[in-house]
């Protein structure tokens, strides 16, 4: 029956993103990486053959720049969590060994969950100018220190066990036993972690582009979308829903794949207790 | 029974309430005659009017101007107004250590003398035709020296309004001023609330939360208030000239042939579709349909990007040229930057936006002068001049323009002044330093039985004195 | 006289742990004074009542520790310093046994892997690594299938033969068991014992042997030492010790085991 | 006399699995039977059941009756009366036994509290007194002590504490001396025997140990993949062993035997390859 | 010797000080002068240099900062730029609607989160507990911003149930700012709820798989009785450490709910005061936002430490 459960996580958090993204990915090719194009003289066009979700105040095909946008968001998201999920797991090893070198990891990840990301993202923005790499940085920056305890909780659960002891018997030095033996075991922590922080993620950009903090346009992306399509929420309802509701298929699509994937990686070895699902 | 308050919907909070810190429009909306006065006043036709000054005379070739001060005036605090506060007031905003935006103006002022409590006799530097159209300005109001320091807070003046609270962050209350010199205000009390987004805002309106909002900022949801019974939307007229402002110190905007290029590849006319529902005027020039020097010129450059990518070519810029359009943040900067980059990339130019906050605009693009392109709104009333200053951000400089301005400055016949001012309109049009992009109307939302509040902007106001609610 | 491998006057402390958010912590001593020795071909049995740091003494000697402070000799070397040189030349001839034979093997390696590890620091070519992992499978009776196999597919007797395998590869002179066979039903339990003191026979192995059951301390041990509170309180032959116990602690261990 | 526990054709199945083959013994009041055999036999499951706390999935069928109620159908709020009052057990692992956030004197406490109309006064004397009868007053340790400072063999006898606080009539003890050095090993044995003669305790004992089943228990149960393939008289059985794998067992065993020092231990030979099912 | 408690404090004022200084360096590296701000597009360079010296700008970075922070040992935190009164004042005013804002929707986000999550955990595997993880999975998903347009499309602008926005201070009276703050307050909890709910079933999960869950029902525990006095004190430990970490999600959230309604809250005057470069405000309500968080979370471990006596002797 878990299995069975299992299973419809996976499958249907696979399904939601792929559904997703697999047109987003397309439109993005064919588009070549540019947004949609403006063309005032249609704007408010009806839903038809070549607009299929009909186009937005710039004339710009809706379908198109939401499925840009979700594109677009979804690679800042990517590439905050990899940077967030190489860091902090390279700098949760480091904690997780302890030491003058580990305390000083954890009181900086102690200052990092201090602050909340939207304050860091707000003054980066400020200093920098909006810009993806400013968003990209501002989410990284935030799921680091997670990412750190995270780390460092899993590792700390392996490194006390005896396979760890043999392998300094067998001579290794600690690089080869965090290659050889913590990170494998800790990795499928690391992947679920990596997938629901993706969801994270996602909600983030969303939200820092909603408020102006994200990637400048003319690049789409599905908060600043929002954004600027929500006053036309009664004289076309449409242009609302469509974004936030490709935000949340992503956002749950991840969230899914995260329990899907925790319950296929962790079953068949030792579940480490008291991970957040 | 009739309601003797109400609640003004503003877009933005202002920083502090006093005009002479800074050159916030908010500021004026809120205490522009409630709150101070000056010694004259714009009426709602944009005419100048006494106020404190009853009457005055001009002599010593337009050099000194003797004004006669209304008797029995007070600030809210209780102190008299004498022609020491005129003394005060001018003096101050031309001093070394003054903060006020528009010191340049009040330098000109050589010395102000009492002959006694209600005269002051202002010598000027130099003539200056505008003079008293001048002292209308917010900024020029009189001031108490013995609350001008705390007036951010707690703004104190002469006016019929008496500063009663602001909660910071969503609004200011007036009360009426009991002791006013002039004719008493009808409302009791007047609500300045900041609604910045105009969804809530138009959700306020539609809940009576709000009784008028001058300046709404979306026309593209001016339709809620169709069908609605006690609302109204009344569309009025302000200097609003969006331009998309070049550096001309730099290349390739310090072509002539450039900058007509990107004129062409812009349809001006899609801009105002977009950017104001339709309703708007293309500009051609540095000056708004509502002034009265505006000259209709012909449209010397009608949407054309053939003709656009042609002289380009023939000033040597290459497709697939990089430009940065920086824009500050705001709802019509934003989409016509958007817009604007969509055509260019159409004529081969490729635009990289850059959103930046305020103060980075004002710092980078304003201050330093140091950008490529941006789009911005110019507001104030009749500033053609700043195509004749030193230090303007797109850095204009044509001796030609210069001569004209200077004529210009130095007449004082209504008749030569607008036959230079249309020429100096014409002048800009061909040189086309920015390329001049449209104005639109000004569109209050305000309940059907409220009369008196001002339609048109002459200048950043909203005078509640002689509004009142109708039976 | 020269023994194999020897610690002297060995001594542990640990932080201890405050109780309240507000009381200070004190460290608090784990090993005093402990001296003791094993010679080629011979086996310690190492007794004492619980934590009485027996473990913890274990890990000094095999180097996972470090001493306060001491000394430890193989072969009259000085390897006391857990990260010096000379304790990681002489790494391959002290191997270790760990009680909780789930725990020690890495559940995501193949025992080939598992087994191999030891030598990947000798210089072995790959075949030369693949004939010693195959011999020492062999050793231990498992059979050579085991080798892509996973330790979750193993019994609790044979993951324990997957341990001491590994810890047989490099060919050590001393193996320190902790617990080895504390975990094992009674058949397992035999078979692990079997197997430990056929490759002393064949190999001139030497063990230090920590455990609790005096019947298996008797039944594989050449001398026994007592350990209480931290303290070697005896040693000596263990037939000796068995029968005639000297100290009190030992007397009482002896009287209570069935 | 009649019997104590009376169990008729007892069986366990997991799905489809049969955990425990049918089987039938009985104890009397007072006495001590020994459940023995190897690892995953069925003997904790054996434990469980008459305990009524099998994990869900988990199917019985058969008869167990205990003072004339059949403790396979009774129902669960009579089964909680009993538990605990009549029927109580020790576990198998004293690590994790006791709940780690409440005071140890708490958790005895709680047998009274659920049993007996008990004033807190009274509780606190009894607590008292339970903890000076299984030596721990002795050590040091009292009521006010957490579970987490205290060593595996004093927390067992907190867990015996909690067991015999109400003097039950029959005592499951479950491997409970297995992680103990034989000194306090034989102390709590002795314990529990004082228990069984003043109380007409019965106790169900599990245990690997043929030497301590040889002196403490009257009866010998020997589990081998979940059938009872043995049901002896103690005497009888370290005697005249009926079944080949008790005989096995015997054979290697450390403490019914006296097998010379440093030799090798006979190992039958179907069960020489270690392989477990 | 230190203690533990002292050690945890001062940790934390150490984590303190380094955010004080990255915020000062941070602040002082953005583009754009206060003075230019405020005095806007005709200001001439004597105004501005004029105003430097009223707002203290014409010295080193290094004496403000040490300016700045003796200040605030003395309990001053400078005045507005931007609004010309005490900063104390202003940041006091808008936490009258920021913190019942946090403490109500991190209230009721327990108070949903928690039963929830107990509820699908004594059901797990059941129909009801894969009813719930889904709708909870669901929940999680929606950004809180675009929860809070719909909601006001649904409660305020559809039936007028609540306000759109604003807040007027409770003045008004305290049902009046209740109902101004309910919708704002479902909008930030509900996400929160689903997370915490998600996080008590796992731990509730893991904690009734416990030995001691068994030791207890042997001793005649309830089902029920188990639940209460002996499952779910031990659930409640890793959800508290959980809440911890979440603070600067739930500190983002109301900043982004406070901006979609419109609520003159500390999250909005930030953003506000970030964009005049109103420094003096910016730098004190990051610190006090650092510090609060800082200090929920001590306050939390201690918590912890106290449900759980084997924390007692590691770093607070
Ligand atoms: N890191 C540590 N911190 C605090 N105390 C420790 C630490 N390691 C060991 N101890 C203590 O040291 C003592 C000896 O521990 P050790 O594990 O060596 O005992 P042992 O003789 O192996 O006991 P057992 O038979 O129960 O395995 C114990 O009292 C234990 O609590
Ligand atoms: N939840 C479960 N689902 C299915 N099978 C189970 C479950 N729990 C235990 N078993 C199986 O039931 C059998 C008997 O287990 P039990 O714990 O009773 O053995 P045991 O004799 O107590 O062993 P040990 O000596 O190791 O404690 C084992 O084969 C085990 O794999
Ligand atoms: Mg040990
Ligand atoms: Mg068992």
């Amino acid at each position: 029956m878990t299995r069975l459960r299992t299973n419809r996580s996976l499958i249907a958090g696979s399904a939601l993103l792929l559904a997703c993204l697999v047109p987003a990915t397309l439109t993005w090719i064919w588009r070549s990486g540019r947004s949609p194009l403006i063309d005032i003289a249609h704007r408010y066009a009806p839903i038809s053959f070549s607009h299929p979700l009909g186009t937005d105040p710039f004339g710009r095909d809706i379908a198109s720049y939401v499925l840009t946008g979700a594109f677009n968001s979804t690679v800042i998201a990517v590439i905050a969590v990899t940077l967030a999920t190489v860091i902090g797991t390279a700098l949760g090893l480091v904690a997780a060994y302890g030491g003058v070198r580990g305390k000083a990891v954890m009181s900086t990840a102690d200052l990092g969950l201090a602050f909340p990301p939207i304050l860091i993202a707000a003054m980066l923005v400020t200093a920098q100018g909006a810009s993806a790499t400013g968003e990209i940085l501002a989410i990284a920056l935030f799921g680091i220190p997670a990412q750190i305890r995270i780390t460092r909780q899993a590792a700390h659960s392996i490194l006390v066990l005896d396979y760890i002891a043999a392998a300094r018997m067998a001579g290794l030095n600690s690089i080869d036993t965090i290659l050889r033996h913590v990170l494998p075991n800790i990795a499928p922590i690391l992947i679920v972690h990596a997938s629901t922080s993706l969801a994270l993620a996602l909600l983030s950009e969303a939200g820092l582009s909603y408020l102006g903090l994200g990637a400048p346009p003319p690049q789409p992306d599905l908060g600043r979308t929002l954004a600027s399509y929500q006053i036309h929420i009664f004289d076309h309802p449409l242009l609302v829903a469509i974004p936030g509701v490709t935000v949340m298929v992503l956002v749950l699509g991840f969230n899914l794949l995260g329990d899907g994937l925790r319950d296929l990686l962790e079953r068949p070895f030792n579940r480490l207790k008291g991970q957040p699902s | 029974q009739t309601r003797d308050t109400m609640s003004i919907g503003v877009s933005i909070e202002p920083p502090g309430l006093d005009p002479t810190r800074s050159p916030s429009e908010a500021i004026g909306t809120i205490t522009y005659n409630n709150v101070f006065e000056g010694l004259t006043r714009l009426d709602r036709d944009g005419h100048v009017q006494p106020l404190l000054a009853r009457a005055w005379t001009v002599s010593d070739e337009g050099r000194v101007y003797h004004f006669t001060l209304q008797e029995n005036v007070h600030f809210h605090d209780g102190t008299p107004l004498t022609c020491e506060n005129v003394r005060f007031s001018l003096l101050r905003a031309g001093a070394t250590s003054s903060t006020n935006p528009d010191r340049t103006f009040f330098t000109n002022i050589a010395d102000v003398s009492c002959p006694d409590t209600t005269h002051a006799d202002i010598t000027l530097k130099k003539a200056h035709g505008s003079f008293t159209y001048e002292l209308t300005w917010n900024d020029a109001s009189i001031l108490s020296p013995s609350s001008a320091d705390k007036n951010a807070s707690h703004p104190i003046g002469t006016g019929p309004f008496l500063f009663q609270a602001w909660q910071r962050g969503d609004h200011v209350t007036l009360f009426r001023n009991p002791d006013y010199w002039g004719k008493a205000p009808e409302l009791k009390a007047v609500t300045f609330r900041f609604m910045p987004d105009p969804l809530a805002a138009s959700n306020a309106l539609l809940a009576g939360e709000l009784d008028a909002y001058p300046s709404f900022p979306a026309p593209e949801i001016l339709g809620r208030f169709a069908g609605n019974p006690n609302l109204k939307v009344v569309r009025g007229t302000f200097p609003f000239k969006a331009i998309l402002a070049l550096n001309n110190a730099r290349r390739p905007f310090n072509d002539l042939r450039v900058r007509q290029a990107l004129a062409y590849a812009i349809d001006r006319k899609a801009l105002i579709q977009a950017g104001a529902d339709g309703d708007g005027t293309v500009l051609q020039s540095h000056m708004a349909p509502n002034d009265p020097d505006y000259a209709a010129l012909p449209d010397r450059y009608p949407y054309n990007p053939e003709r656009a990518r042609e002289l380009l070519k023939e000033a040597g810029i290459k497709p697939g040229t990089q430009l940065t359009l920086s824009y500050p943040p705001i709802t019509y900067a934003r989409d016509t930057s958007e817009i604007v980059a969509a055509y260019l990339e159409q004529v081969g130019l490729i635009v990289t936006l850059q959103p930046l906050e305020w103060p980075s605009w004002l710092g980078r693009v304003f201050g330093q002068g140091s950008f490529d392109m941006t789009v911005i709104a110019h507001t104030e009333p009749h500033d053609i001049g700043i195509y004749d200053r030193d230090n303007i951000y797109f850095h204009y400089k044509n001796p030609q323009f210069h001569e004209l301005f200077e004529q210009y400055e130095a007449s004082d016949n209504a008749e030569d002044r607008h036959r230079l001012s249309v020429a100096l309109q014409d002048r800009l049009a061909q040189d086309e330093p920015n390329v001049f992009l449209y104005s639109r109307p000004r569109d209050t939302v305000l309940n059907r039985r409220i009369s008196g509040l001002w339609i048109d902007q002459q200048i950043a106001a909203c005078p509640m004195a002689d509004v009142t609610w109708q039976p | 006289m020269s023994h194999l491998l020897e610690a002297r006057n060995i001594q542990y402390d640990v932080a201890g742990r405050g109780t309240s958010l507000f009381r200070p912590q004190k460290p608090r001593t784990i090993l005093q004074d402990v001296s003791l020795h094993v010679d080629r071909g011979e086996t310690l049995g190492l007794i004492g009542s619980s934590g009485s740091g027996k473990s913890t003494l274990a890990r000094i000697l095999t180097g996972l520790v470090g001493a306060k402070s001491g000394l430890i000799f193989f072969e009259e070397q000085d390897i006391t310093s857990p990260t010096g040189t000379a304790r990681h030349r002489f790494r391959p001839h002290i191997q270790m046994i760990f009680q909780d034979p789930q725990g020690a093997l890495d559940p995501r390696q193949t025992v080939e892997k598992i087994v191999a590890e030891p030598l990947y620091q000798t210089g072995l070519n790959a075949e030369e690594r693949n004939r010693r992992v195959l011999d020492v499978l062999a050793d231990v009776a498992l059979p050579e299938d085991a080798i892509s196999r996973y330790p979750r597919e193993f019994s609790g007797g044979q993951r324990q033969r997957i341990a001491i395998a590994r810890a047989l590869v490099t060919r050590p002179d001393v193996i320190v068991a902790d617990e080895a066979v504390s975990a094992l039903d009674v058949s397992t339990q035999a078979i692990v014992l079997n197997l430990l003191l056929d490759l002393q026979e064949r190999h001139g192995l030497s063990y230090i042997f920590v455990s609790h059951d005096l019947a298996v301390i008797r039944h594989i041990s050449h001398r026994i030492a007592v350990l209480d509170g931290g303290r070697i309180v005896e040693t000596g032959p263990a037939a000796d010790v068995l029968t005639h116990p000297q100290h009190p602690t030992t007397r009482a261990l002896i009287n209570a085991s069935l | 006399m009649t019997s104590l526990l009376s169990v008729q054709n007892l069986s366990v199945h997991a799905g489809s699995t049969a955990i425990l083959h049918p089987l039938s013994f009985t104890i009397n009041a007072g006495e001590t039977v020994a459940v023995t055999g190897e690892s995953g036999s069925g003997k904790s499951t054996l434990a469980r059941t008459l305990m009524g706390l099998l994990p869900d999935g988990f199917e019985t069928s058969g008869q167990a009756l205990f003072e004339d109620q059949n403790l396979i159908s009774l129902p669960e709020h009579q089964f909680r009366s009993l538990r605990g009052q009549k029927i109580a057990m020790v576990f198998q692992e004293p690590m994790t036994a006791l709940n780690p956030i409440r005071r140890i004197g708490q958790q005895i406490g709680d047998t009274f509290r659920l049993h007996t109309a008990m004033t807190g006064r009274e509780i606190k004397e009894a607590v008292h007194q339970l903890l000076d009868r299984v030596g721990l007053s002795r050590a040091g340790i009292s009521a006010s002590d957490y579970p987490h400072t205290l060593s595996g063999g004093q927390r067992q006898r907190v867990l015996l504490a909690i067991a015999i606080a109400c003097k039950p009539a029959l005592l499951i003890a479950d491997e409970f001396t297995t992680a103990l050095d034989s000194q306090t090993q034989a102390e709590i044995m002795d314990l529990v025997q004082d228990l069984a003669s003043e109380n007409q305790m019965a106790i169900l004992m599990i245990s690997h140990d043929l030497g301590l089943i040889r002196h403490k228990a009257r009866h010998v149960l020997v589990l081998q993949h979940g059938t009872l393939v043995e049901n002896a008289k103690t005497e009888t059985l370290f005697s005249a062993p009926q079944h080949p794998y008790t005989r096995a067992l015997l054979s290697m065993s450390l403490h019914g035997v006296n097998h010379p020092p440093l030799t090798r231990l006979p190992v039958p030979e179907n069960l020489a390859s270690g392989v477990e099912p | 010797m230190m203690t533990n408690l002292a050690s945890a404090i001062s940790g934390r004022l150490v984590v303190l000080t380094v955010a004080s200084v990255i915020v000062f360096a941070l602040l002082n590296l953005l583009p754009g002068d206060p003075a230019t701000v405020m005095l806007g597009l005709d200001a001439s360079p004597d105004s501005i240099a004029a105003l430097h010296h009223q707002l203290g700008l014409d010295v080193s970075p290094a004496t403000r900062y040490v300016r700045w922070i003796s200040g605030l040992l003395h309990g001053e935190a400078g005045t507005s730029y931007a609004y010309d009164v005490p900063v104390r004042g202003l940041i006091f005013e808008r936490f009258q609607s920021t913190l019942p804002l946090i403490l109500l929707a991190t209230g009721l986000a327990l108070l949903i989160g928690l039963p929830t999550g107990a509820i699908a955990a004594t059901h797990r595997g059941k129909g009801l507990d894969l009813a719930v993880m889904a709708t909870l999975q669901f929940l999680k998903s929606i950004p809180d911003f675009w929860l809070a347009m719909m909601m006001t499309l649904l409660f305020s602008l559809t039936l007028h149930w609540f306000p759109a926005g604003g807040f007027t201070g409770w003045n008004a009276g305290f049902f009046t700012g209740l109902r101004a703050l309910f919708l704002p307050t479902v909008a930030l909890a509900i996400p929160q709820a689903a997370i915490t709910a998600r996080f008590m079933r796992s731990s509730l999960i893991d904690v009734l798989n416990q030995d001691f869950i068994r030791t207890a029902r042997a001793q005649g525990y309830s089902g029920k009785g188990v639940l209460w006095k002996v499952a779910i004190p031990n659930a409640l430990i890793p959800v508290l450490t959980l809440i911890g970490i979440q603070l600067p999600v739930l500190v983002t959230g109301a900043i982004i709910v406070e901006s979609v309604f419109n609520i003159p809250g500390c999250g909005k005057l930030l953003l506000e005061a970030v964009n005049q470069r109103d420094i003096p405000v910016v730098q004190n309500l990051v610190m006090l936002i650092v510090a609060g968080v800082l200090l929920l979370n001590l306050a939390l471990s201690i918590v912890v430490r106290w449900l759980d006596p084997r924390l007692a002797g590691e770093r607070a």
